[in-house]
């Protein structure tokens, strides 16, 4: 039997905070390195990118530590994409105007919810309290009534299927299959002006940068440590004096706001949002992400995200007819090989076999 | 030894009072009507054949079964208490099949044990080094040196300990134990049972137990159950001459050298299911 | 009839079992004892093949069965019970003993061994109690008819009287000479009158070995005292 | 010189197209992957012929066409990611493809920002005129508008509209209805089901009910089995109830079996059109792609819109988007489907619009004909009885 | 009247085919736990099968009955496939199979793609299948009672299988724990091999009714296979009770409602109805009371 020995306190500090170096380098990376090297064209794509990984982040606090397979991701990340899209329209639209949508396959009038979406505040408000509102409401519903494991994988995903039908099927109220684009300002600033496209870039890549600063303090908390409790036995932290439901609904929460943040930047930065970019394929996107890069790690889900979005565009760039037999191949092997990420190779590397669980 | 301790008035006279407790398995009564009064600082056990209704007892004291009747700790009824909130009541347990957190260390095991004293934003804070009272748990539960290893690859009777530990680290006042020495060598049994003595002082103490040579050596009360009803009480003599729990559990010569022949006797179970 | 030749197993790099030999005779019974996490279950699940050998071998009726799946050995009269009370939790009491034979005859003779199963035949297994699990988790292996029964701590949790009937069970099988026990258990005193030989294992080693019977029980204590 | 280093920053607007070497570079997006990649990859064959004449022939102002290929993968985002890719990443000159009108909703203010051009291929609901898309299928005006003329002739009372529930059966059911009052037509039901979406059964046997003279179908993409069969189950027929589709074309009715035998379709161009273009266009094609390879509307469409786009800039003897804009008006291109001519204003062409009946081969014998090419008119402002804010 | 009976025998119909779908993953997902993604594409595999049995047996009548085993078996045998190569070592962490599996249908999309053509390809309807039976005013196709029939014989069948053999306690066997059955004797192996051939052979037959409705094309999967995991789940993991009602009854609810409102809003309304469902009997239809922490 090995007995493993408490380690030094320096080394223990350097555990401790080597993740925010990790962090740090990306940052460096992704704010300072790529607007240096990238075309204009490549970093919206990096852009793009990035505001999966945002969303995978929280995937990864959600699945990766708090064990909810959250399938319909793209529900929420379309509530922010779809919320910011509004007022991006709307400024498009100037102050009295209508969205052109609205005047082509509809009567020319505007359905009353989209008018408060012409304040900028209040757009961004929602982009935050509307997933939250809606994640809270779903979550206590599940989590209270103790739906987990396939189950709410299953039922997460006919919501992202439900979400992407009501989209389409209001062409007057969301613009349909076509979706919302067309955007020509943010927050004032002109969308077509090479300068502030990597302004915008910039405001997403430090909300990602963001979004990684809190899931590191949330990992090493007492918090963290309670998800992975709850994740392993559910019924079990019951008697530790907390009620589960709690637990999960705080980090399935904070997977949502982070997923629709993700989605608010993407429409900018895409140019648009819609029903393909939110519906149950693209939700299994970001899950793949999280999935490649090693759901439980700091670093993993978002570098994996990172990764698929990229690995989408150059697999597609060089293969164009068949691509989808590598992304395919890559979903098989990585899950196969790598059931904890690209990530967990060094720990492979250490330990050979996986333990085998009795 | 913990964040908590309580008002010096409360010391001594703490108990946990059963009064009628039935629990009903749609038609099956596994409890039926049981009282049971168990005593601050005394070790008290509860033996009984297999099926007789012990562990159901604790489930339904915990809140993990649903029970009828009352069973009132500190002037609140436990019965119409949610589980999470009968442990912050200061009613702690262990499961007759040890189940701790596999993927977390025994350290953080014990760590989040605490949690309950803490505070929704404290819980946000990261742990900074190991609390003294985890250390102490660590140490009286003597798994000190495993303090990192993922708990899952705990052997059997290790968990047991570590489970106890948990007990001891959420300050619970009622300690509910379901067969907590079962698969544990000899000495370790009178390690856990010196144990459970030295703690026993300022706690309300119940154990589940088979084993005969531990109950003669710990118990201060034992109570014997019998299908779903109290079938005898007393001190371990008493008990032990009782021919009923003989009859039923003991089998005649008492437990170490039973003569087999006369144990065709069932647990009683199919005269009711 | 079983034999575990220089058996080096363990769990990632971390090695349970060092170099470990244990040989039980055909119609003979072994004990091994140890104390907590010294590798009682970690030996007995080699034996069985849910653990795979890192170095070593184990050898069934003096033919090599190291690679062969539990399962597989299983079918060669290896019966195994193991420790904790499992079962199949979603069958009935009557399923889990159905799964190894739709026999009859053969179900109510486990039956009269445990009587306290009859009554609960229709219920699932999941619902009962620990000691009526670990009841049904022997019937159930006593069912597969194993010439070599391997058991892990088979008395925990189970009542006294009824502790004595699968000491006087297993004693008159081994009496008669069809079946080989080896057997893990912490009550020194049962598992001493059980077998003939036993093992003390310490983190990994066999510390020490011997005739089995009432005499050894110092001896073993002794050997066990830390 | 940006072929190299295509990844150099690029700001919006002022080209980086290369026009100094000796070939070309050209942007073909299709959705070779997703639901649309059905139909897509048709029409990307057929470009694949164009370049290849054209190349034979030496090319545009002489210059080889070299073909960048992008999949659209069926998703609009992913359409205007990549022709921004193509547009600024390669300098590509012009792009060719998009199909639904999604994809062609999200491309146009990628193209328009970056002042490139786009040929898009498919027939679609109109009211659009992009500066920097020309159009080479059918506007409403070229094929629903006619459509329903042909349905009057025929003397038809009642009408069911059964679409794909998105934009564009949406929108050319909006121009339906009104030009349908118009007529005195009356619209006894209409039913929508989302895009691939193959039971059509309770939507049918609403059709049962309703008894309807026609069936005007604007149903996209593989929906079509669906509704067919179950048309075709439930005992309708083209004797009973004849239908007339928008979307079905030589490529999709094989798919449906017989049971599509018999109804209508309206397109301006059919396999069947006997004309020497249009046999030389279906040789060189089954040539290149297998003699079992039919030809359709939308291929035809993306086949003549390479050779329209060679016209207009050897007549504006530059590349430049500018220039070539300036030069469209009035260039025209004897196309398999007839001579069609480009309509400088709104970027659309003028086609004859043809209804066909199908044929035991899959085939369409033609039934109608608008006799001589249509002016395009995509906001329909030669139309009284249109109402765009009416519902 | 005809409102009525309309959607009802129409979606009674529908339900019928997504039990078939849901038959298979029963077995694969409710009893083994398996998240098989690519069981849609098994389904679209039975269709082609359906369609090149035409090309062989030419006689169209015939060809369809002809369809019906061989599709069983070769939809079996891609699961067999499957299993072996992938699942197999996955029964540890069934969450992630979804993930492996989602893969595995993109290369399933795109091979058919490349070896039938982008294009969807005909299955002709045989003759004694095209007409209907006049109910209340509702030509009921007899293609929909054939679909019916089809889901009640796999159905019986199944039932069967898993009632009158050892075969369906070893399953259940292997999936509640797999060491403990190992060490009962039980080749956990061989168990969860003929598992996944039937389940998946089951979709091969749902295949072959789909193909009557919308022929074949790559991406005909898609369009069943979350429904259809909706109602293994609402009927209760595993309880084919269950799973038989949850078919029937969102198929009839979602002809009801597509009748009512439009096709679009029926399928939001139809999840929206499970959501709630699952709500109020959160592990379905049909529960398996457990004790202690299980
Ligand atoms: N949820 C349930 N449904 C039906 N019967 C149950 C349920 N839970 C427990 N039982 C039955 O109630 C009886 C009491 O079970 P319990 O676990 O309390 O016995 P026990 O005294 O703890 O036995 P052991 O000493 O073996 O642990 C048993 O017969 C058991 O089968
Ligand atoms: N799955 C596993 N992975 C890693 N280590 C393990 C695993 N299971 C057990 N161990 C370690 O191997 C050692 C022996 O465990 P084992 O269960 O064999 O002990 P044991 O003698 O059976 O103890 P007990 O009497 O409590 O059952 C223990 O230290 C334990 O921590
Ligand atoms: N333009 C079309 N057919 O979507
Ligand atoms: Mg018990
Ligand atoms: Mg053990």
């Amino acid at each position: 039997m090995s007995t493993t020995v408490g380690p030094s306190r320096a080394a223990s500090l350097l555990r401790a905070y080597s993740p925010l170096l990790a962090i740090a380098v990306l940052a460096v990376l992704l704010l300072v390195v790529a607007p240096a090297t990238l075309s204009a064209f490549r970093l919206n794509s990096l852009g793009k990118y990035i505001c999966w990984a945002i969303a995978a982040v929280g995937i990864g606090l959600a699945w990766g530590r708090g064990g909810m397979l959250v399938m319909g991701q793209g529900v929420f990340f379309g509530l922010g994409g779809y919320a910011m899209a509004m007022h991006l329209k709307l400024e498009a639209a100037g102050p009295e105007g209508i969205p052109d949508f609205m005047i082509l396959y509809g009567d020319g009038t505007m359905p009353g919810f989209w008018e408060p979406f012409r304040s900028g505040p209040f757009t961004l408000v929602a982009i935050v309290v509307l997933p939250a509102l809606a994640a809270t409401a779903l979550g206590w519903l599940i989590f209270k009534r103790r739906v987990k494991g396939a189950y709410f994988a299953i039922l997460t995903q006919a919501l992202a299927v439900v979400f992407a039908t009501l989209l389409i099927a209001t062409i007057q109220e969301t613009g349909g299959f076509n979706g919302l684009n067309q955007f020509t300002l943010f927050f004032g600033y002109n969308l077509y002006d090479p300068v502030n496209k990597q302004m915008v870039y910039s405001i997403a890549a430090g909300l990602l940068i963001g979004c990684l600063v809190i899931v590191w303090q949330l990992y090493r908390s007492r918090f963290g440590e309670l998800l992975v409790a709850t994740r392993d036995a559910e019924e079990r932290v019951r008697f530790l004096g907390h009620d589960p439901a709690n637990i999960k609904l705080v980090a399935f929460v904070i997977a949502a706001v982070m997923a629709s943040i993700g989605g608010a930047m993407f429409a900018p930065i895409a140019g648009i949002i819609s029903p393909s970019d939110v519906d149950a394929t693209a939700s299994i996107f970001l899950i793949a992400g999280v999935a490649l890069g090693g759901r439980a790690l700091l670093l993993g889900p978002a570098l994996g995200a990172l990764t698929v979005g990229f690995g989408r565009t150059y697999l597609s760039e060089q293969f164009p007819t068949q691509w989808t037999y590598f992304l395919g191949l890559l979903f098989v092997l990585v899950i196969l090989l790598l059931p904890r990420g690209v990530g967990d190779l060094p720990r492979l590397v250490r330990a050979r076999f996986g333990r085998s669980a009795a | 030894m913990s964040v908590q301790t309580h008002r010096p008035d409360e010391l001594g006279h703490d108990y946990l009072e059963i009064r009628g407790l039935t629990v009903d398995f749609d038609g099956f009564k596994a409890i039926d009507g049981v009282d049971l009064t168990l005593l601050q600082g005394r070790l008290h056990f509860l033996i009984g054949p297999n099926g007789a209704g012990k562990t159901t007892l604790v489930d339904a004291v915990t809140g993990l079964v649903q029970g009828t009747g009352r069973a009132s700790y500190r002037n609140q009824d436990l019965l119409s208490m949610k589980s999470h909130r009968i442990v912050r009541a200061g009613v702690g347990r262990t499961f007759q099949t040890a189940t701790v957190f596999e993927e977390l260390s025994v350290l953080q095991n014990l760590d989040i044990a605490g949690g309950i004293h803490r505070s929704p934003w404290g819980m946000l804070r990261a742990r900074r080094g190991v609390p003294a009272y985890v250390e102490e748990a660590l140490a009286t539960i003597g798994l000190s040196h495993l303090r990192d290893r993922p708990a899952g690859v705990l052997a059997h009777g290790q968990k047991q300990w570590l489970e106890i530990g948990m007990l001891l680290v959420q300050d619970a006042k009622v300690m509910l134990l379901d067969e907590p020495v079962a698969g544990m060598s000899a000495e370790e049994r009178e390690q856990t049972g010196e144990l459970l003595r030295r703690i026993g002082h300022e706690r309300t103490i119940v154990v589940i137990e088979h084993d005969m040579d531990f109950v003669r050596s710990f118990a201060d009360v034992v109570t014997v159950m019998h299908g779903g009803t109290v079938l005898a009480e007393g001190d371990v003599a008493t008990i032990q001459a009782d021919p009923r729990v003989q009859e039923v559990y003991l089998g005649h010569q008492g437990a170490e050298h039973p003569d087999p022949g006369t144990t065709d006797e069932t647990t009683g179970e199919d005269q009711r299911a | 009839m079983l034999e575990l030749r220089g058996v080096t197993a363990g769990y990632g790099r971390t090695r349970v079992l060092e170099d470990v030999d244990v040989v039980v005779e055909q119609g003979g019974a072994a004990a091994i004892m140890g104390h907590n996490g010294a590798g009682k279950t970690t030996l007995l699940r080699v034996a069985v093949g849910l653990l795979p050998v890192m170095k070593g071998r184990v050898l069934l009726d003096g033919q090599d069965v190291t690679r062969l799946r539990p399962s597989a050995r299983v079918r060669r009269g290896l019966g195994y019970v193991p420790q904790g009370q499992l079962s199949f939790p979603q069958m009935t009491t009557l399923e889990n003993l159905q799964l190894v034979t739709t026999e009859k005859a053969a179900i109510d003779e486990v039956l009269d061994t445990f009587p306290a199963l009859r009554g609960l035949l229709p219920r699932r297994a999941g619902l009962l109690s620990g000691g009526q699990r670990q009841q049904l988790s022997i019937a159930r292996t006593l069912l597969t008819r194993p010439r070599m029964l391997i058991l892990d701590e088979p008395t925990e949790g189970i009542q006294p009287n009824v502790v004595a009937e699968i000491e006087s069970v297993i004693t008159d099988l081994t009496r008669r000479g069809d079946l080989s026990v080896l057997l893990v258990e912490q009550h020194v005193g049962f598992a001493l009158r059980a077998t003939q030989s036993y093992y003390v294992l310490e983190s990994g080693r066999i510390t020490s070995s011997g005739e089995g019977g009432p005499g050894a029980v110092d001896a073993v204590r002794a050997a066990m005292a830390v | 010189a940006c072929g190299n280093k295509s990844d150099d920053g690029v700001s919006a607007a002022e080209s980086c197209v290369d026009t100094s070497g000796d070939t070309i570079k050209l942007g073909f997006l299709n959705s070779t992957s997703g639901a649309m990649s059905i139909s897509e990859q048709t029409v990307r064959d057929s470009l694949g012929l164009a370049m290849e004449e054209i190349n034979a022939d030496g090319g545009i102002l002489g210059k080889q066409i070299e073909a960048v290929e992008e999949d659209g993968a069926s998703d609009p985002a992913i359409f205007a990611e990549k022709i921004e890719k193509l547009l600024t990443g390669d300098c590509v000159a012009a792009v060719f493809g998009g199909w639904t009108s999604a994809s062609r909703k999200a491309m146009l203010p990628v193209v328009e920002a970056n002042n490139g051009l786009l040929f898009y291929p498919v027939q679609y609901e109109g009211l659009e005129a992009s500066e920097n898309i020309y159009y080479s299928g059918a506007t409403t005006n070229q094929q629903i508008i006619p459509a329903m003329d042909f349905l009057a002739s025929e003397g038809v009372e009642t009408l069911f509209l059964a679409g794909s529930d998105y934009v564009f059966p949406r929108t050319a059911n909006k121009i339906i209805k009104q030009y349908a009052a118009e007529l005195g037509i009356e619209i006894v039901g209409e039913e929508y089901v989302p895009l691939d979406d193959d039971d059509w059964t309770t939507q049918v046997a609403k059709i049962v009910k309703a008894k309807p003279d026609f069936v005007f179908n604007t149903i996209n993409g593989s929906s079509n089995v669906g509704f067919i069969k179950a048309y075709y189950e439930q005992g309708l027929s083209a004797e009973t109830s004849p239908i007339i589709s928008v979307s079905i074309a030589e490529e999709e009715a094989p798919a449906m079996g017989h049971s599509v035998t018999g109804q209508y379709a309206a397109w301006n161009y059919f396999q069947s059109v006997e004309s020497p273009e249009n046999s030389a266009f279906i040789d060189a094609f089954q040539a290149k792609y297998g003699a079992s390879r039919p030809t359709s509307d939308p291929m035809e469409a993306a086949y003549t819109s390479l050779y329209l786009y060679k016209a207009i800039v050897e007549k504006a003897d530059s590349f430049a988007v500018d220039d070539v804009n300036a030069a469209s008006d009035g260039v025209s291109f004897d196309a398999p489907e007839g001579t069609v001519t480009i309509d400088g204003e709104n970027h659309h062409i003028a086609k004859t619009a043809l209804i066909g009946q199908i044929n035991e081969d899959n085939q369409f014998d033609v039934v109608w004909s608008s006799g001589s090419p249509i002016e395009p008119d995509p906001f329909l402002e030669g139309y009284s009885w249109w109402d765009p804010s009416a519902e | 009247m005809d409102a009525f009976t309309t959607p009802l025998l129409a979606g009674t119909a529908t339900g019928a085919l997504l039990l078939i779908a849901a038959l298979g993953l029963t077995l694969t997902f409710g009893q083994m736990g398996v998240i098989n993604m690519a069981h849609g594409e098994f389904l679209m595999i039975g269709a082609y099968t359906a369609y090149v049995t035409q090309q062989v047996v030419t006689n169209i009548d015939l060809s369809i009955l002809v369809a019906l085993p061989v599709a069983f078996v070769v939809a079996g045998l891609m699961g067999l496939l499957l299993e072996v190569c992938v699942i197999s070592f996955m029964y540890r962490r069934p969450l992630d199979t979804l993930l492996v599996t989602v893969g595995v249908s993109l290369v399933l999309q795109q091979l058919a793609k490349d070896v039938f053509g982008a294009q969807g390809d005909p299955v002709r309807v045989p003759d004694w299948l095209v007409g209907t039976i006049p109910v209340f005013g509702y030509n009921w196709p007899y293609r929909q009672i054939f679909t019916i029939v089809l889901a009640l014989a796999s159905l019986g069948a199944l039932a069967a299988l898993l009632k009158y053999t050892s075969f369906g306690r070893r399953i259940r066997a292997t999936v509640q724990n797999r060491d403990l059955a190992e060490t009962m004797g039980i080749s956990t192996r061989a168990t969860d091999r003929i598992t996944f051939f039937i389940g998946s052979g089951l979709a091969g037959i749902g295949g072959v009714a789909v193909s009557l409705i919308s022929g074949t094309n790559p991406s005909l999967g898609k369009t069943y296979i979350i429904s259809a995991f909706l109602v293994v789940v609402a009927g209760g993991l595993g309880q084919l009770k269950g799973t038989v009602i949850a078919a029937f009854t969102v198929g009839i609810a979602t002809a009801f409602f597509a009748d009512w409102t439009s096709a679009a809003m029926a399928q939001v309304a139809t999840f929206a109805l499970v959501v709630v469902f699952l709500q109020l009997r959160p592990q379905g239809l049909f529960t398996v009371r457990t004790r202690g922490l299980a």
